[in-house]
């Protein structure tokens, strides 16, 4: 399809196109910063809105760089929440400079354009561009709290292993075109095939560097040693939306790499990745175990979840995407809501240790009621969102067959339990040495309560998510 | 089907626990008259049950299926037979009277009521369930209330003891979902129903290895030796109405998840880790006892005691056999009423002296007649003493075991010997001797506490006087499920 | 012209040294240079394969331009970076800057 | 009539329990009338069984049946069965419990827990008829249990001594050791034999059916009449229970629950008369306890402990019987002893609130304090040492006429030695109590007449009781009990007897009157044995050091075990832990704090140590991610 | 003409080689700013490389770009954080012995990979002409190309809060 041709499907990114622009001048024009927040959501709302027609349809737009499909119609749903939460959370929050916020929401609203075309696309150069623009501007935002040592502690080194990581990608994806002659992922089975088995190994050798690359972004061991520090050290409206978008939407890409470009390697990725999952999970949670600050047990817990979404990915049959992107769309809303309810925390102790967290039960019921239910829909428990992903990972596994890996998932989930509830411990069990109650912050609040609803109403209904998914795959599979 | 009771019975607690969250948090009376109004509309409900229920069926009644998630063929279906009805009014009346008991919880009364009226439905819909997944999910869903309940207003331990419980838990029930996920992917077609998947003939080899994770998970809860350590831990811990359900429910939903799912849909399975089941039921029932013994600590060998009774039931369902596994039902609703009697009494003991150190007491047979009564009453319930349900139902199992695997029961009979040792020895510590001056002060039983004694009582001796007043309604279910078996 | 392989054994080279650079490095503009150099061997890669084996060749080139294009944004992002973190911490060797670990 | 008395046969055991749950929930109210509810019961039960027996009399058999226990296809029925066995006890249990319901009135007048005692004796009454009128072994074992918890009670019944607290643990528990054998030869039964009733259990059916189990379960089934009779090696309870009050003694620990072994192997005769190995063991072990109890019974000092050791004797005398096949004389001196040793027990009861010591040594010259007492005592004592015409010395004579014309002469031997021992050690302590100088300080008074009524009554049942199954009634009793077996009295054992008898009773007469110093000497002469007698041959010793030490040491090891071991794979672990750090405060905080199981403190160790590669140093960070890329390329290109 | 070809081979590898140099020296230099400086002979020898592979305009975008552009910023950053002078501080960690062995390792691996891999090689070598890759920018590669500016946009404004000082925040 022609560019012309395209912008029809292209409405969404359209207007966040525009919204880009026009708070940017709004901003330099002087517009209060909370209307420049819920401007930035009313764009988000409205690029969702403008989603028409049939929405499982696959189109291939701008000269086939663009891919329309159900998965794309999938991510920019998710990205209202993935972008929209922390904005609305920012809107009434101190994490973030009141004078950086016009800012902060540009750069929101771009990502949040990157995110969805980092999600439409099975052409190497467009993957490659929207990834590194989502890391750099990722690298941006963790620092921009610029007088947090912490903060720009955690920006450099996601920018330096970000760096190597992306020129390995880089020299990774190079490997393939030499391979196979082009940087569309659709044709390349076809053309890899024809090397003949000798050029085995240099394909797979592509594949692996390209692993890096994506690895990276999903926080996979042993390329996850960055997670942490990072998530930790960014303003916690950005850890949050750091540990679900950026790995959401590597996971996807990965995701098409894997079965659009490598269909014919299944057994060695598959393998690999069953070993790395486990690898991933086991090392997210023992190493979250002896942690006392709040946020970096979240981020140890985030590298775990995303050993999990590894084993659907692992597995990659029916069941198995099913589960990656359920297990992607609960933990939106999950772990989101977990860092959004640190951020209110953090706000008015200025402290993520556990201390700080304990006897929130008295000072603020509701705020340790919902993290609570979202550490819990992390364990796996349910009838909440977590459980229902955590189902279809184990059964993504059982089904084809892997079962040692299912066992070290139970072990790791066991484990997992662990921490959790050593938050939810220090905010039920133990006595807290203050009184005073938790300030409110509605907008924060509300921004909880969304990802609250998200979590239950998944967790009892999950039939229309998994309807969607299901459609996403077909429309996917008809590529 | 014109009133659907067991959904009622099952969320009319959830509904109550949504009106306790609405209710202001000071107003302590309000939300205590909710949870026991509801508690006792609980109670009602599941006399309806039973009047309701069709003696001379052994099969599924009243049931109700909706489909849930029809893309993993998940069914919201709930039902009852002979073996889930007995449970299911333990559970009500157990619930009632422990929300009775738990009028003397003085902190954050609003959440401890919202928790434990969330506790029941957990407990209701796990015995209720006929869905493997929604089995589940009940079966999870006890795990977080229990934690909260111990953890928050436990004793001393009571951090330790709830994550240990919790934990062990969890990853026990980790596995029992591998083992529900590996039976929904082998059958054909391929359905989370309990009752379609009995249908399935699995191959032998892997209805051993799914016997074995569901067992993991079943025998950490009920506990089997040697999984049993977190038990002891979290009843002391415990609040007292919370040991009362901890001991007299949930512990029953171990025992209930071999009844339910291994036998009938694995009975090769059973078969073949019957015998490995017998020995550590044996194992379970003299340990339990011999370490019972070495207590001091009252609450701790009740704790002990259930590891030791609960080898009872395993022991019957190691049988295979209609009288042993009768005898396990009856055992576990035996176990139930007489280990939450118990719990009472310590904690009615504990409320007084603050101290729950056997060596402590002496002679309080002669300050507190009316308790000294019901201890004693009770006692002999726990060591099996005729006429009370305790020994109708180790009578069965013991007799239904005999023939198949008659060492393992020879020394199992030990177990009923021990049961005598440690609970004459307690009463003994307690109630005779010569009065410590210290205890001279004690007050008797309030009217609170006889309430929530009297019904457990009254059951005992029914039971253990005339059985058939229960073994009418289990026995067709257990003859189908032994035919399952054979 | 020389082969193809020649070509590419200097591109891995060149990669191998970038990444030894990035590795050993604990300097952070050290760091940053390696990775242009690592970058820079994609780059011939690219270039190399466009023009030896690239079904249209011209894909390559337009690839290597953005990956250029991005090297530089990124270079502009580091120096952005390496200011706050210099003038937070005063230091910009890797090994000083650990305030967030274990 | 039988019609009639199957209904009437429900009422009896019930009647006592309705006085039980009187007194239970309105005793505080009653007062010290609880004791006429009871009393009033118990006669009314003792009227009934007559009206049940009568047709019993004359050979009908009454039986009523329910179901109880239904499991899968079978059920397991409860009922009551009056054939004359059971006639016979019904009739001791309610005549004798009557009477000593009416003494007790006297006995424990004044006591603070009066109606709680009578609470008790109703529920005992209750259990004991249940147990003789059941119809099958699971029925008897589970009135059996019932009679052993109320004699738990009442041995217990003043528990603020904490040697009466003790006496009621040890009986109970010692009984249940019994117990289990009986458990498992009932379950063996069932299974060998397909039944448990008694009346499919028939000389016939075990004819028919001679499978080898069935003589284990019939010697496991032996096991529980060795806990409840009290007989050698489980005796041990019984002189301790004597803990209780006296009317307990005598009715529950002399007469009539005590009697239950020996009605339960009675019950099971056709079983041992199938299986002559058992019914050896049967009369090995009851022989044994005839001489065992005798001897001890020689040097005890406290006027019950002599009686009770006398029961013990007694009842192996019993067992012997049933042992060498004379079962109808074996229920025959049941029933007398019931009346004399029941007479006894009161007798010395009334001598104990008379003078209000137990020790025979304080004791000496009562007669004329308490002469209706002392008469009374005298006839049941001439009865116990076989003296003719009393109850005793017919059936005791049965018994041994038995074993000699059945070849028994090792028994024959031993239990005519016991009978001597027996006539011995009963008129020492008769002499000791009754004659010769007062030895303590108390001014003795006869008792009132609520308790020297029933003596009297009982005095005259141990006379007369012997008659129906002496020579003078044609052995009458054996031909009810056993009908078509032969008897036939023979004179020259009936003179050895009586000679032995009062030989005996001449020695204790010249040893405890003429010359009071003889006892210390004999017992300088024969010291060990003497030493072995007081010490009751350290039974009790012997199970303190074996036994009791056993179960305490694997009490505590398996909890030791449960703590450190099972559990406590979390604190070796964390002992593990210990060389990782030194600083104690960590490990406070990281292990022992935390760790929760095993996989929780290691998991906790492994994080604690493994987070410090998580060193915050970029390249650190760079380097792991460089070794991955290398092992994972080489790992998938191998 | 073989000569010439000769000669422009040797000159091909003399530029590998000073290139390679140049890397080696731009990881390896203690002086920060002379490993800069030698970067920026390792770029100019790259776009060597694209001169002699007949991509012009890469090789131009290459000097322009990298050359003017990241060389100028690497510099600038080297200036902003260093005293150039300091030649006293050792800029390499302890890891560059394992680190070395392991980037041997690596490169052997992807000499063998190389040489085993049959590359599907054109029959004729393609030459890219700077109208080609022009006409493409504006064509197939249009979106991308729109794209980079909102791409570039969102950077600048993230570079320029972290890079614009305000002297007013406190330190928080």
């Amino acid at each position: 399809m022609d560019p012309i041709a395209s912008l029809a499907y292209f409405k969404p990114e359209l207007i966040l196109i525009a919204a880009v622009f026009v708070i940017l001048t709004l901003d330099l024009a002087g517009l209060s910063k909370p209307w420049l927040g819920y401007l930035s959501i009313a764009a988000l709302i409205g690029s969702v809105a403008s989603l028409s027609g049939n929405l499982f349809d696959t189109h291939w737009l701008f000269f086939n760089l663009m891919i329309y499909d159900g998965f794309s119609v999938l991510i920019q749903i998710l990205v209202l929440f993935m972008v929209g939460l922390p904005i609305l959370a920012t809107i009434g929050s101190t994490l973030i400079h009141e004078r950086q916020k016009g800012e902060f929401y540009v750069m929101m609203l771009a990502l949040a354009l990157l995110l969805i075309i980092m999600g439409s696309t099975t052409h190497l150069l467009m993957i490659f561009l929207a990834t590194e623009a989502v890391s750099l501007s990722s690298y941006l935002l963790v620092g921009s709290q610029k007088f947090n040592k912490k903060a720009s502690e955690a920006s450099l080194k996601y920018l330096l292993y970000g760096a190597v990581a992306t020129a390995v990608l880089v020299f990774g994806m190079s490997l393939l075109y030499g391979l196979s002659g082009t940087l569309a992922l659709t044709e390349m089975p076809i053309r890899l095939a024809k090397l003949g088995p000798q050029a085995q190994g240099a394909v797979l050798t592509a594949m692996v560097l390209m692993l890096v690359g994506f690895g990276f972004k999903i926080s996979m061991a042993p390329f996850h040693m960055w997670a942490p520090d990072v998530y930790e050290g960014a303003p916690t409206p950005v850890a949050g939306f750091l540990t679900v978008a950026p790995k959401a939407l590597g996971f996807l890409v990965l995701f098409r790499v894997l079965t659009i470009a490598f269909p014919v390697q299944y057994h060695e990725w598959s393998a690999l990745l069953v070993i790395l999952s486990m690898l991933t999970m086991t090392i997210g949670n023992v190493f979250a175990v002896s942690q006392n600050n709040v946020k970096r047990i979240l981020a140890y817990s985030s590298v775990a979840q995303a050993g999990y979404i590894l084993m659907g990915l692992a597995a990659s049959s029916e069941v198995g995407v099913y589960a990656v992107f359920i297990y992607l769309i609960t933990y939106l809303f999950t772990n989101l809501g977990a860092f959004l309810v640190v951020g209110i925390v953090e706000q008015s102790e200025g402290s993520n240790l556990l201390e700080a967290y304990q006897g929130l039960s008295k000072r603020n019921p509701f705020l340790a009621m919902t993290l609570t239910i979202f550490l819990l829909s992390l364990a796996g428990i349910p009838p909440l969102a977590g459980f229902i992903a955590k189902w279809f990972v184990f059964a993504s596994a059982i089904h084809i067959g892997f079962i040692s890996l299912a066992v070290v998932a139970a072990v790791n989930s066991a484990i997992a339990g662990f921490y959790y509830f050593k938050i939810v411990k220090a905010m039920y069990l133990s006595p807290g040495d203050k009184e005073s109650p938790i300030r409110k912050n509605h907008l924060a609040f509300t921004a909880v309560l969304i990802a609250l609803a998200g979590t239950i109403l998944i967790g009892i209904l999950p039939s229309p998510v998994i309807v969607f998914v299901q459609h996403a795959f077909m429309s996917f599979r008809t590529l | 089907m014109n009133f659907p009771i067991l959904t009622w019975l099952v969320f009319l607690p959830l509904l109550g626990m949504l009106a306790v969250m609405l209710t202001p948090k000071q107003n302590e009376k309000l939300i205590k008259q909710i949870a026991t109004v509801v508690s006792a509309l609980l109670f009602l409900l599941s006399l309806k049950v039973l009047m309701a229920f069709n003696l001379h069926d052994g099969g599924i009644q009243l049931a109700e299926k909706v489909m849930w998630i029809p893309q993993l063929n998940v069914h919201y279906y709930l039902g009852i037979d002979g073996i889930s009805l007995p449970m299911v009014v333990l559970t009500a009346l157990l619930s009632l009277l422990a929300c009775v008991a738990s009028y003397g919880i003085k902190d954050r009364v609003k959440e401890y009521f919202a928790l434990y009226l969330l506790l029941e439905t957990g407990m209701l819909g796990t015995f209720l369930a006929l869905d493997l997944f929604l089995f589940y999910v009940f079966w999870e869903v006890v795990l977080v209330p229990m934690y909260f309940l111990i953890g928050i207003w436990g004793g001393p331990r009571k951090e330790y003891a709830a994550i240990k419980f919790f934990l062990y838990t969890l990853a026990g029930s980790l596995f029992m979902l591998l083992g529900i996920l590996a039976i929904y992917f082998t059958s054909t077609p391929q359905t989370f129903d309990m009752i379609a998947l009995r249908q399935n003939n699995f191959a032998a080899g892997f209805q051993h290895i799914v016997f074995l994770a569901l067992f993991l998970g079943f025998a950490i809860k009920v506990p089997i030796w040697p999984f049993h350590t977190w038990l002891p831990d979290a009843h002391v811990e415990a609040p007292t109405p919370i040991s009362v359900i901890l001991a007299g429910v949930l512990l029953k939903m171990g025992t209930y998840g071999f009844f339910r799912i291994s036998y009938p849909i694995l009975p090769e399975g059973a078969h073949w880790f019957a015998p490995w089941m017998g020995i550590l039921a044996a194992i379970g029932i003299i340990y339990g006892g011999f370490v019972a013994l070495a207590q001091t600590d009252f609450k701790k060998l009740v704790a002990y005691s259930s590891v030791s009774h609960m080898g009872f039931v395993l022991l019957g369902l190691a049988s295979c056999s209609a009288m042993g596994m009768n005898g396990a039902l009856l055992q576990m609703f035996s176990h139930g009423v007489l280990t939450g009697a118990l719990f009472l009494l310590v904690g009615a003991l504990y409320d007084r002296a603050h101290t729950r150190d056997l060596s402590a007491f002496g002679g309080l047979g002669a300050v507190m007649k009316v308790y000294a009564g019901i201890l004693i009453f009770v006692s002999m319930g726990s060591l099996g003493l005729p006429g009370l349900s305790g020994f109708v139902a180790e009578f069965m199992i013991l007799l239904g075991t005999f023939k198949i695997y008659p060492v393992i029961t020879g020394l199992s009979c030990i177990g009923i010997l021990l049961a005598a040792c440690y609970m004459l020895y307690t009463v003994q510590r307690v109630l005779l001797g010569k009065v410590n001056p210290k205890w001279e002060k004690l007050t008797d039983m309030t009217g609170r506490e006889i309430f929530t004694l009297a019904p457990l009582m009254i059951v005992t001796l029914a039971i253990g006087v005339y059985p058939i007043l229960i073994l009418k309604f289990m026995t067709p279910a257990i003859t189908a499920l032994v035919g399952l078996l054979s | 012209m020389i082969p193809l392989h020649h070509i590419l054994f200097f591109s891995s080279t060149l990669f191998c040294i970038g990444l030894f650079g990035a590795l050993s490095r604990r300097h952070v503009v050290g760091i940053l240079i390696s990775v242009e150099i690592m970058l820079n061997a994609a780059n011939v890669n690219l270039v190399a394969f466009s023009r030896w084996t690239g079904l249209i060749p011209v894909n390559a080139q337009v690839f290597a331009i953005f990956i250029i294009t991005l090297a530089a944004a990124a270079a502009a992002v580091a120096l952005a970076i390496v200011l706050t973190i210099y003038r937070n911490r005063k230091t910009i060797y890797t090994n000083e800057i650990d305030l967030l670990k274990w | 009539m039988v019609n009639n008395a199957s209904t009437l046969i429900c009422f009896i055991p019930f009647l006592p329990l309705i006085a039980f749950a009187i007194n239970i929930f309105f005793g505080k109210q009653l007062g010290e009338k609880s004791a006429w509810v009871t009393l009033a019961c118990s006669t009314c039960s003792f009227v009934l069984a007559m009206l049940v027996i009568r047709p019993v009399l004359s050979g009908a058999v009454i039986q009523v049946n329910f179901d109880w226990i239904v499991f899968g296809s079978g059920a397991l029925q409860f009922g009551f069965l009056a054939d004359p066995l059971a006639a016979i006890m019904l009739f001791v249990v309610t005549c004798i419990g009557s009477l000593i319901v009416l003494y007790s009135i006297g006995y424990m007048h004044g006591d603070p827990r009066f109606s709680r005692f009578f609470a008790y004796l109703g529920l005992f009454l209750f259990s004991m008829l249940g147990l003789v009128l059941s119809t099958n072994l699971v029925q008897i074992y589970i009135f059996w249990e019932l009679v052993g918890v109320c004699s738990y009670f009442l041995i217990g019944f003043w528990f603020e001594k904490d040697s009466a607290a003790n006496a009621g643990k040890k009986a109970f528990i010692t009984n249940r050791i019994g117990d289990v054998g009986f458990f498992i030869g009932i379950a063996l039964l069932f299974y060998g034999a397909g039944t448990v009733n008694f009346t499919d259990l028939t000389h016939e059916y075990f004819h028919h059916h001679h499978q080898a189990i069935l003589g284990i379960a019939g010697l496991f089934l032996f096991c529980g009449a060795i806990g409840k009779s009290a007989q050698f090696p489980l005796h041990v309870w019984l002189p301790d229970a004597m803990e209780g009050p006296t009317p307990v003694s005598a009715l529950i620990h002399a007469a009539t629950m005590v009697a239950a072994g020996v009605y339960l192997v009675a019950r099971l005769f056709p079983l041992y008369e199938a299986f002559p190995h058992s019914a050896s063991v049967v009369a090995v072990i009851g022989t044994t306890t005839a001489c065992m109890g005798a001897f001890i019974a020689l040097s005890a000092n406290d006027i019950k402990k002599v009686l009770a050791y006398s029961t013990i004797s007694q009842l192996g005398y019993m067992i012997a019987a049933i042992g060498i096949g004379a079962m109808s004389a074996g229920m025959f001196h049941l029933m007398t002893h019931a009346f004399f040793k029941a007479l006894l027990f009161l007798g010395a009861g009334s001598v104990i609130h008379g003078t209000g010591t137990q020790d025979m040594r304080e004791m000496g010259g009562l007669f004329k304090a308490m002469p209706k007492t002392a008469w009374t005592f005298l006839m049941a004592t001439l009865a116990i040492s076989g003296i003719p015409p009393f109850a005793g010395f017919w059936s005791k004579d049965e018994i041994l006429t038995h074993a000699f014309l059945h070849h028994h002469p090792v028994v024959f031997g031993l239990l005519l030695a016991a009978a001597f021992l027996t006539a011995f050690y009963m008129f020492r302590l008769v002499f000791m109590t009754f004659f010769g100088k007062t030895r303590g300080h108390f001014h003795a008074h006869e008792s009132p007449a609520v308790m020297t009524v029933p003596l009297m009554i009982l005095a005259f049942f141990a006379i007369a009781a012997g008659f129906p199954g002496s020579p003078f009634m044609h052995h009458w009793f054996q031909a009810f009990v056993l009908p078509g077996e032969a008897v036939k009295a023979n004179f020259g054992l009936m003179m050895l007897s009586s000679v032995v008898a009062l030989s005996a009773i001449g020695c204790a007469y010249y040893c405890y009157i003429v010359k009071p110093e003889m006892p210390a000497r004999i017992t300088q002469a024969i010291k060990p044995l003497y030493q072995a007698s007081l010490n009751k041959l350290w039974f009790d010793e012997i199970y303190g050091a074996t036994v009791v030490r056993l179960f305490q040491w694997l009490a505590g090891t398996l909890f030791l075990f449960d703590q450190k071991i099972v559990d406590g794979a979390v604190n070796g672990s964390a002992r593990v832990g210990l060389w990782i750090s030194k600083i104690k405060n960590w490990i406070d905080q990281y292990i022992v704090d935390g760790a929760v199981n095993l996989v929780g403190a290691i998991t906790r160790i492994t994080s604690s140590i493994l987070r410090l590669f998580q060193t915050g140093v970029i390249h650190h960070y760079l380097l792991v991610m460089f070794i991955g890329i290398l092992m994972i390329l080489y790992g998938i290109t191998k | 003409m073989e000569v010439l070809t000769a000669i422009s081979k040797v000159g091909i590898y003399v530029i590998f080689g000073v290139t390679l140099l140049g890397a080696m020296m731009a990881v390896t230099l203690r002086n920060i700013f002379h490993a800069a400086l030698s970067l920026a002979l390792t770029l100019i020898g790259v776009a060597a490389v694209f001169f002699v592979l007949r991509a012009e305009f890469l090789g131009a975008v290459q000097i322009l770009l990298y050359v003017g552009g990241i060389m100028i910023l690497v510099i600038f950053t080297v200036m902003l954080t260093t005293r150039i002078g300091d030649r006293t501080i050792p800029t390499s960690n302890h890891q560059q012995w394992p680190v070395l062995i392991g980037a041997l390792l690596l490169l052997l691996y992807f000499v063998r990979m190389i040489g085993k891999t049959p590359w599907s090689i054109k029959s004729e070598l393609a030459v890219v002409s700077a109208v080609q890759i022009g006409k493409s920018l504006v064509s197939t590669f249009i979106f991308p190309f729109e794209l980079t500016a909102v791409i570039l946009v969102a950077i600048l404004i993230g570079t320029v809060i972290l890079a614009k000082s305000d002297e007013g925040e406190e330190k928080s």
